[in-house]
């Protein structure tokens, strides 16, 4: 073992507060602890990841209490494959966004790299903790980071997207509290494996009613549907990696919440109905909405709320099939929506209004990126040999394999769309006039070798699935190994 | 080779009563019964000056392969007949087949439509249009009639139909009469008489598709006409009206049939060519369900 | 490594491997690109034997690939016509920027093709049909012609198409537990009753998609016209026979199974025969040569799924003897188009005219494969045509005789449009300047079209194939070889008194051209189409004789109340309704933040409202 | 004081903090003034910890603290919702700031504070 899981909250934040200090002596130190810290996490992500396959889970205690009544971080193959995640898709953005705004000034620097480390902590933090009050934290940094994040750009409509994030966010964090404190006030207990464990306990009056706020409240950062009003105007407004990060790190963060608190805590029947449907309707409504849309980034917005809708569908399947093929859409989701969104940003960057229609015949000048965004597009909508097929076939057997063939059908008509409004954006890119004052940006070095990443990352998975089969199988077991995430958290000695 | 000039003799002979016969019911009156033998010679001794190319020469080809090879497997008369020269008209039909035959007489029409627009005479193309499309009219009605006759007696050989006549002693004609006036009235539009005559209309696309052609050509294209009328009845007779013992029967049996196209066609005024298609898509597709359906049922 | 594997693995390099040269140099380009189809393929010719099989696993499945002899036949189609149409290529693509698009497009076309056919299981047959999909759903679009309406069409046709396949093939290894091919249709019958009716829709609606099966033909002429001629002679030549193949399997293996399966046969079959009919009449309506063997294929393929869905020993020789001929005389003919494009500038029949002078090897070419496609017997297409009569009446369906029968006919209409369209007709010297196709490009179409010719008159060369193949999924007959069944093989004796009448016909036809031009040649001398009789009237140079617009306006007046239902009408109808409704729906999004804690709200509230139906 | 007089004073005390949540949550959702709105939003959060703290509360106990003068026999009031509501005030505090600097943001960019206006982002 090279490090604990503590590291991964300690440091970022440590570096997130000490950038400012940083920036004092050197300028550039701004733009490369960030990278420094992300690259140390990810190594360490890696290595941990390899030892929780072998060893089993490793939970750690903070500040000399043992569980149930000091915070516990519990990294397994579940959390642990997520953080991974997590961590390289933060790597991802800090590279891509290397020289954000270097050309302007120092301040909006400071503060840009300041907000993505605290995210990326933000997130992390709320996969790895075992207390669900500590979750509420971590959640509510995610929160202000994602605030300000998305407010960044003073010139455009950010601010509004900004509060009307902040409004949900708020609801969501009065919701929240209000569940914490039901279960409180029923169990005594903040631990989520003592939670688990004593859940038979609790009247189901009490249980229903703190699920339900839950669901809302961890619903709205999860963008399932009448709660994601807030997502596309965010996702629209904040800087590309910005809304790189919010699709590829922190819907992940959300939406593992929901995850533990269906399996893992509460043992309630119709739970998994639930967020199947809520899963159903985000991912139709999303589509729908997507396909209409005249912005690039509000398109991808939406199709990123219907990703995350389907991973919803895939784990209210509720078998380890349907985990498995969740976990694998996520991970998808987290390689390709970005990839979108880089290239995305770039294709649109002289764009006034960030229109589609002002792509029209991009291919030309910009034949990187294009052709990533050509290859983004196809590996989402999950043509084979990309990594999003595996991704849906995986989960269409799950489906099958529990008899949901409604739902497949659903599914498909709904991908059908999918691929008519991103089919339409790639032939607009390649295959139209170009008009004569259409301006393409260089990606800058760093970008490129970003998208380069991704873009192999999409053809080795699709190309070579068993790459990444042995994580997520064993993620997907351990989410399912409930008797054991609580045995594991609660005989865990104060190290 | 004794057929062919068997099928071309009596195809001329007829065509020349044709214009006999129209003349006199128009009160005219017209040219003798030989006066195509006679145009027939002459242009086969006239010399062409100019020619438009490959496919006008190959146009005329493909028309008489179309009528030589249809007159070898229509059989001409009762195949295995005590006569000596029953056997003399067998050619190569080997039980001719139906399906076979439709095909390939219609090659002729596309041969001669290419040949035809290689001219380029604007008149040709209209003319080989026209035809093209009363085909497709009239090869429905034809089609059904014959179908219907294949699902009474389960062959497609033509053999076989004459047989099945000799054997039983009735005419189909009679057994199925739907199927017969369905393709008596496919007949009408198959030799292109008046009302169905606009393919070539004379006085106004120049007499169409050969107005290009003159010497052997038009010669070629005369006798393989001939022939084909030839071929035309004799199918009819060996299929409808049992077949021929001998000649004399033969030429009896097709004389009367001919008189059917030609008789309606002297009385009728031209119709245009969607009028035509629609008219055989018409009663006479529906006499053809009907022969269809009494095929089936009976 | 597999050599199968190998092939395939050369085929996926090499579009990239290609893609790249392109960039660096169009002559490199165009080498690697007819390595990259030609050396693979000579591997598959020479080194793979129809029983090897390999495997591969990923993601807890196992992908087989292994050749049978049915996919034999059909990947000699894929072969051959992708090394013909990959030599055509290079001289048709030179100066366009988009070659190494379509290299690398058309590479992988024709690797997933094979590969579809290879594969032994329904992971990889899907992984093939979705990269087929859309390497050439790029080709379609690649010309930047109608993208959004064409391109999106045929994308979301096939899309429907594959995923109807998805599902099949989901549920059948839900029900079975496995994925491959030969299991899900040995235990076909251990499915539940539901199923058993629902995968072979499933699947005849992926394949019939594939096929252009009316009512899902609507992406195809649009897509065939639309595709660079180099390619579209691949699409409806061999890419649309994929769909025949899946539905061969899947009437041979599942619907035989059905207690129903006749009425799922005499569906499908009237369906094709419906397609037959309807799409001949809309050719002949085209006055674009694209669109009219678009549309030609459509019905084309009609005949096929015909024989396909009779499914007699008789008919499925037909069918497949039809995909081969059809492949070769298509291929063929929009090769001629592309050759006629190249050097013209044009497809319309009303702008191009008289270019048999100009273009004598491409007009053989297009006459002799429309010789074949109309069905005239010297060649080949009459083989398939006339067995498939045969065969349906034999099965006792005579209506649908009448219908083929019909289209046939009605398809020498646009045969001839076709031929007069381009080649003949009035010579305007606006068109003088126009010179014979380059050679690349007339070699391949007078091989394919001279293919038809020797099939026409040795059609054993191609039976026995298909015999193998048949017998190899299961028919038998009494007669030793399925031809037998046929009256022309039966009462015409074998199969070699076929080619007395056949050369009679050639003897017939050669004496009389000898007779009219060698006798004639060298007394008349050649005029131009300005010289001819106008009824005494003498035509100034000026004047336009040409007779091309509205051609068949007679018969198009005829056929008129049929030409005003479309059902891409009601498609396009269906779709804007759906993106109103969509429009509609968006609405929700109101931008205004209170209405979306409104929401939050009021799901909250809802959730609790129904707790106890959700939570019991 | 009887233990009725307790109870009594219990629901007081929960009635009163769900009514201050609720008026939160009405001038959040119903106030179209941005100001309103952030200050629904921080009553909101108010009622909540009010409502957590109320329920930690045990009657007679002392206050949560293990120094020298410890007594383990007096019932103490549960600690742990008093640590989190101070987390949560600190957070809430965090939050409001924020949303009150994004107020003056959309002020300048908008020149109004009138929520229906401000939706250029929409669909």
């Amino acid at each position: 073992m090279v490090g604990t899981p503590v590291l991964f909250i300690a440091i970022p934040l440590l570096a997130a507060f000490l950038i400012p200090l940083f920036g004092m002596v050197w300028k550039e130190s701004v733009r490369i602890v960030p990278g420094l810290v992300l690259t140390y996490l990810l190594i360490l992500a890696v290595n941990l990841l390899n030892y929780v396959t072998v060893n089993g889970p490793i939970v750690e205690t903070i500040a000399g209490w043992a569980p149930p009544f000091g915070i516990n971080l519990v990294f397994n193959a579940f959390s642990g494959f997520l953080v991974t995640l997590m961590v390289f898709m933060g790597l991802m953005v800090w590279l891509y966004s290397y020289r954000f705004k270097s050309n302007v000034e120092y301040e909006p620097a400071r503060k840009y790299f300041l907000l993505l480390m605290m995210l990326v902590t933000g997130s992390v933090g709320i996969v790895l903790t075992g207390d669900i009050f500590n979750m509420f934290v971590f959640i509510e940094i995610v929160g202000i980071s994602g605030y300000a994040l998305t407010a960044f750009y003073t010139g455009r409509d950010s601010a509004e997207a900004s509060f009307k994030y902040l409004m949900m966010g708020s609801i969501a964090s009065v919701l929240l509290l209000l569940a914490i404190m039901i279960i409180y006030s029923q169990l005594g207990t903040l631990n989520m494996a003592d939670i688990a464990s004593k859940m038979h306990l609790m009247d189901p009056k009490y249980k229903i009613a703190s699920f339900i706020l839950f669901v809302v409240a961890l619903g709205i950062e999860a963008e399932i549907f009448p709660l994601n009003g807030w997502a596309p105007d965010a996702y629209s407004e904040a800087p590309g990696p910005v809304g790189a990060a919010f699709s590829g790190i922190v819907v992940k963060g959300a939406v593992y919440a929901l995850i533990r608190f269906t399996y893992t805590i509460f043992d309630l029947s119709g739970s998994f109905h639930l967020i199947l449907i809520i899963g159903l309707i985000t991912l139709v409504v999303a589509e729908v909405a997507a396909i209409r849309q005249e912005k690039l980034k509000r398109m991808l917005a939406f199709s990123s709320i219907g990703q995350m809708g389907l991973v919803l569908v895939a784990f209210g399947i509720g078998t380890k099939e349907g985990v498995f093929a969740a976990l694998f859409i996520m991970l998808n989701h987290a390689i390709i929506k970005p990839l979108l969104f880089f290239t995305g940003s770039y294709l649109v960057y002289h764009s006034k209004k960030k229109k589609i229609s002002d792509l029209d015949g991009i291919g030309k000048l910009a034949p990187f990126t294009s052709v990533l965004f050509a290859l983004g597009a196809f590996a989402i909508v999950g043509l084979p040999p990309f990594a999003g097929f595996w991704g849906k076939l995986s989960f269409l057997v799950a489906a099958a394999n529990s008899d949901m063939i409604l739902i497949i059908a659903l599914i498909l008509v709904v991908s059908v769309i999918e691929i008519v409004y991103y089919m339409r954006v790639v032939n607009r890119i390649f295959f139209f006039k170009r008009s004569s004052s259409l301006l393409a940006r260089r990606p800058t070095p760093n970008a490129y070798i970003v998208m380069t990443v991704l873009g192999l990352a999409i053809l080795l998975i699709g190309f070579y699935p068993d790459s990444v089969f042995g994580y997520l199988h064993n993620a997907a077991n351990s989410l399912f190994d409930k008797s054991q995430y609580i045995h594991s958290v609660l005989t865990a000695t104060i190290q | 080779m004794a057929t062919f000039i068997l099928a071309f003799v009596v195809g001329m002979t007829y065509g020349g009563l044709v214009r006999k016969i129209t003349a006199r019911v128009h009160n005219r009156i017209g040219p003798p019964f030989y006066q195509n033998f006679i145009d027939a010679f002459k242009l086969y001794s006239k010399t062409s000056a100019i020619h438009h190319g490959a496919m006008h020469f190959m146009g005329p080809a493909f028309l008489m392969v179309s009528s030589i090879v249809s007159l070898m497997i229509v059989p001409v008369l009762i195949p295995g007949g005590d006569s000596w020269y029953n056997s003399w008209f067998n050619n190569m039909n080997a039980g001719g087949d139906l399906v076979f035959l439709i095909y390939i007489m219609v090659f002729g029409s596309l041969g001669l439509a290419l040949g035809a627009g290689q001219t380029g005479n604007p008149n040709s193309s209209i003319g080989v249009t026209r035809g093209l499309s009363q085909m497709v009219g009239f090869e429905i009605p034809w089609v059904m009639a014959l179908v219907a006759l294949m699902i009474s007696y389960k062959t497609t050989s033509i053999v076989d139909f004459i047989n099945i006549q000799q054997e039983t002693g009735k005419w189909l004609m009679f057994e199925n009469p739907f199927a017969f006036i369905a393709a008596v009235l496919a007949m009408l539009g198959m030799f292109r008489y008046s009302p169905f005559d606009i393919v070539g209309a004379p006085s106004e696309l120049a007499s169409g598709p050969v107005s290009e052609n003159g010497g052997k050509f038009l010669f070629t294209m005369m006798s393989s006409g001939s022939v084909f009328s030839f071929v035309k009845l004799t199918l009819f007779v060996d299929l409808f009206m049992g077949g021929a013992e001998n000649l004399v029967i033969l030429v009896i049996k097709t004389f009367a049939l001919y008189m059917i196209p030609v008789l309606y066609g002297i009385v009728s005024p031209r119709y245009r060519t969607e009028q035509a298609v629609r008219f055989f898509w018409g009663w006479p597709t529906f006499i053809g369900l009907l022969a269809i359906l009494y095929a089936v049922i009976f | 490594m597999d050599m199968l594997t190998l092939i395939l693995v050369i085929f996926l390099g090499g579009a990239i491997v290609t893609w790249i040269g392109n960039k660096l140099n169009p002559v490199i380009g165009d080498l690697l690109f007819l390595a990259a189809v030609i050396v693979p393929s000579g591997m598959f010719f020479t080194g793979v034997g129809v029983d090897s099989t390999t495997t591969i696993n990923a993601l807890g499945l196992t992908l087989t690939w292994g050749l049978s002899p049915l996919s034999y036949l059909f990947s000699l189609v894929v072969v051959g016509l992708g090394i013909l149409l990959a030599i055509y290529s290079v001289p048709f693509m030179k100066g366009n920027e988009r070659t190494g698009a379509f290299y690398f497009n058309f590479i992988l076309s024709i690797g997933s093709m094979l590969g579809i056919l290879v594969s032994k299981d329904w992971v990889s047959f899907f992984i093939f049909w979705e990269i087929m999909t859309w390497s050439s759903y790029l080709m379609v679009i690649i010309n930047g012609k109608d993208v959004q309406k064409v391109g999106i069409k045929y994308f979301v046709f096939s899309a429907i198409g594959a995923y109807a396949m998805l599902m099949a093939m989901v549920v059948m290894n839900s029900q079975l537990g496995s994925f491959m091919l030969a299991d899900t249709f040995n235990n076909f019958q251990h499915m539940s009753a539901g199923y058993q009716i629902l995968i072979p829709l499933l699947l005849l609606l992926a394949f019939g998609v594939k096929s252009a099966l009316m009512p899902l033909h609507v992406w195809a002429p649009g897509a065939y016209s639309n595709a660079p001629m180099a390619f579209t002679s691949v699409f409806s030549g061999a890419l649309s026979k994929m769909g025949i193949y899946g539905m061969v399997l899947v009437m041979i293996t599942m619907v035989n199974q059905l207690p129903n399966g006749s009425i799922i046969r005499d569906v499908v079959a009237w369906l094709g025969g419906f397609t037959a009919a309807a799409a001949t009449l809309w050719a002949i309506t085209q006055d674009d040569g694209k669109k009219l063997l678009a549309w030609s294929s459509v019905g084309q393929m009609g005949y096929i799924v015909v024989g396909v869905a009779i499914g007699t020993p008789l008919a499925m020789l037909a069918a497949l003897f039809l995909v081969v001929v059809h492949a070769m005389f298509k291929g063929s003919l929009f090769m001629v188009v592309g050759a006629i494009e190249k050097q013209t500038g044009t497809t319309d029949f009303r702008e191009v005219n008289g270019l048999i002078r100009k273009m004598p090897w491409t007009f053989i070419s297009a006459l002799l494969s429309i010789i074949a496609l109309a069905g005239i017997p010297p060649l080949a297409g009459f083989v398939s045509k006339w067995m498939l009569y045969e065969a349906l009446i034999q099965n006792n369906n005579y209506i649908l005789v009448i219908l083929l029968f019909f289209a046939s006919t009605a398809g020498f209409l646009y045969s001839y449009k076709f031929l007069h369209g381009y080649f003949l007709g009035q010579e305007e010297p606006e068109w003088d300047h126009v010179k014979e196709a380059p050679i690349g490009m007339i070699v391949p179409m007078l091989l394919l079209a001279l293919g038809t010719f020797v099939l026409g008159t040795y059609p054993q060369l191609l039976f026995k194939p298909i015999d193998a193949a048949l017998q190899y999924v299961g028919y038998t007959t009494t007669g030793g070889s399925l031809w037998a069944d046929s009256v022309l093989f039966s009462q015409w004796g074998d199969v070699v008194m076929l080619q007395p009448i056949l050369y009679a016909i050639i003897a017939v036809f050669v004496f009389f051209v000898i007779f009219l031009w060698f006798k004639g040649k060298k007394n008349t001398r050649y005029v131009s189409t300005k010289d001819i009789s106008t009824s005494g009237e003498i035509p100034k140079e000026w004047e336009n004789l040409t007779f091309k617009v509205n051609f068949f306006q007679p018969f198009e007046r005829a056929i008129e109340p049929f030409l005003k239902r479309q059902i891409d009408k009601y498609y396009t109808a269906f779709g804007n309704g759906l993106e109103a409704l969509f429009e509609f729906s968006r609405r929700v999004y109101t931008g205004n933040g209170q209405t979306y804690a409104i929401y939050a709200v009021l799901f909250l509230a809802l959730l609790l409202l129904f707790k106890s139906n959700l939570f019991g | 004081m009887d233990s009725t007089y307790f109870q009594y004073l219990d629901y007081a005390i929960y009635g009163s903090a769900v009514l201050v949540i609720l008026i939160g949550l009405y001038a959040a959702l119903v106030k179209k003034s941005l100001l309103k709105i952030v200050l629904g939003l921080s009553i909101m959060e108010a009622g909540v910890n009010l409502l957590f703290v109320a329920l930690g509360y045990l009657k007679g106990g002392t206050a949560p603290i293990f120094s020298d003068g410890y007594d383990p026999s007096q019932v103490m009031v549960d600690p742990v919702p008093q640590a989190l509501v101070l987390t949560a005030i600190v957070i809430g505090f965090g939050v409001t700031a924020v949303a009150l600097s994004l107020v003056i943001r959309l002020w300048r960019h908008h020149h109004t504070l009138y929520i229906d206006e401000i939706k250029n982002l929409k669909w």
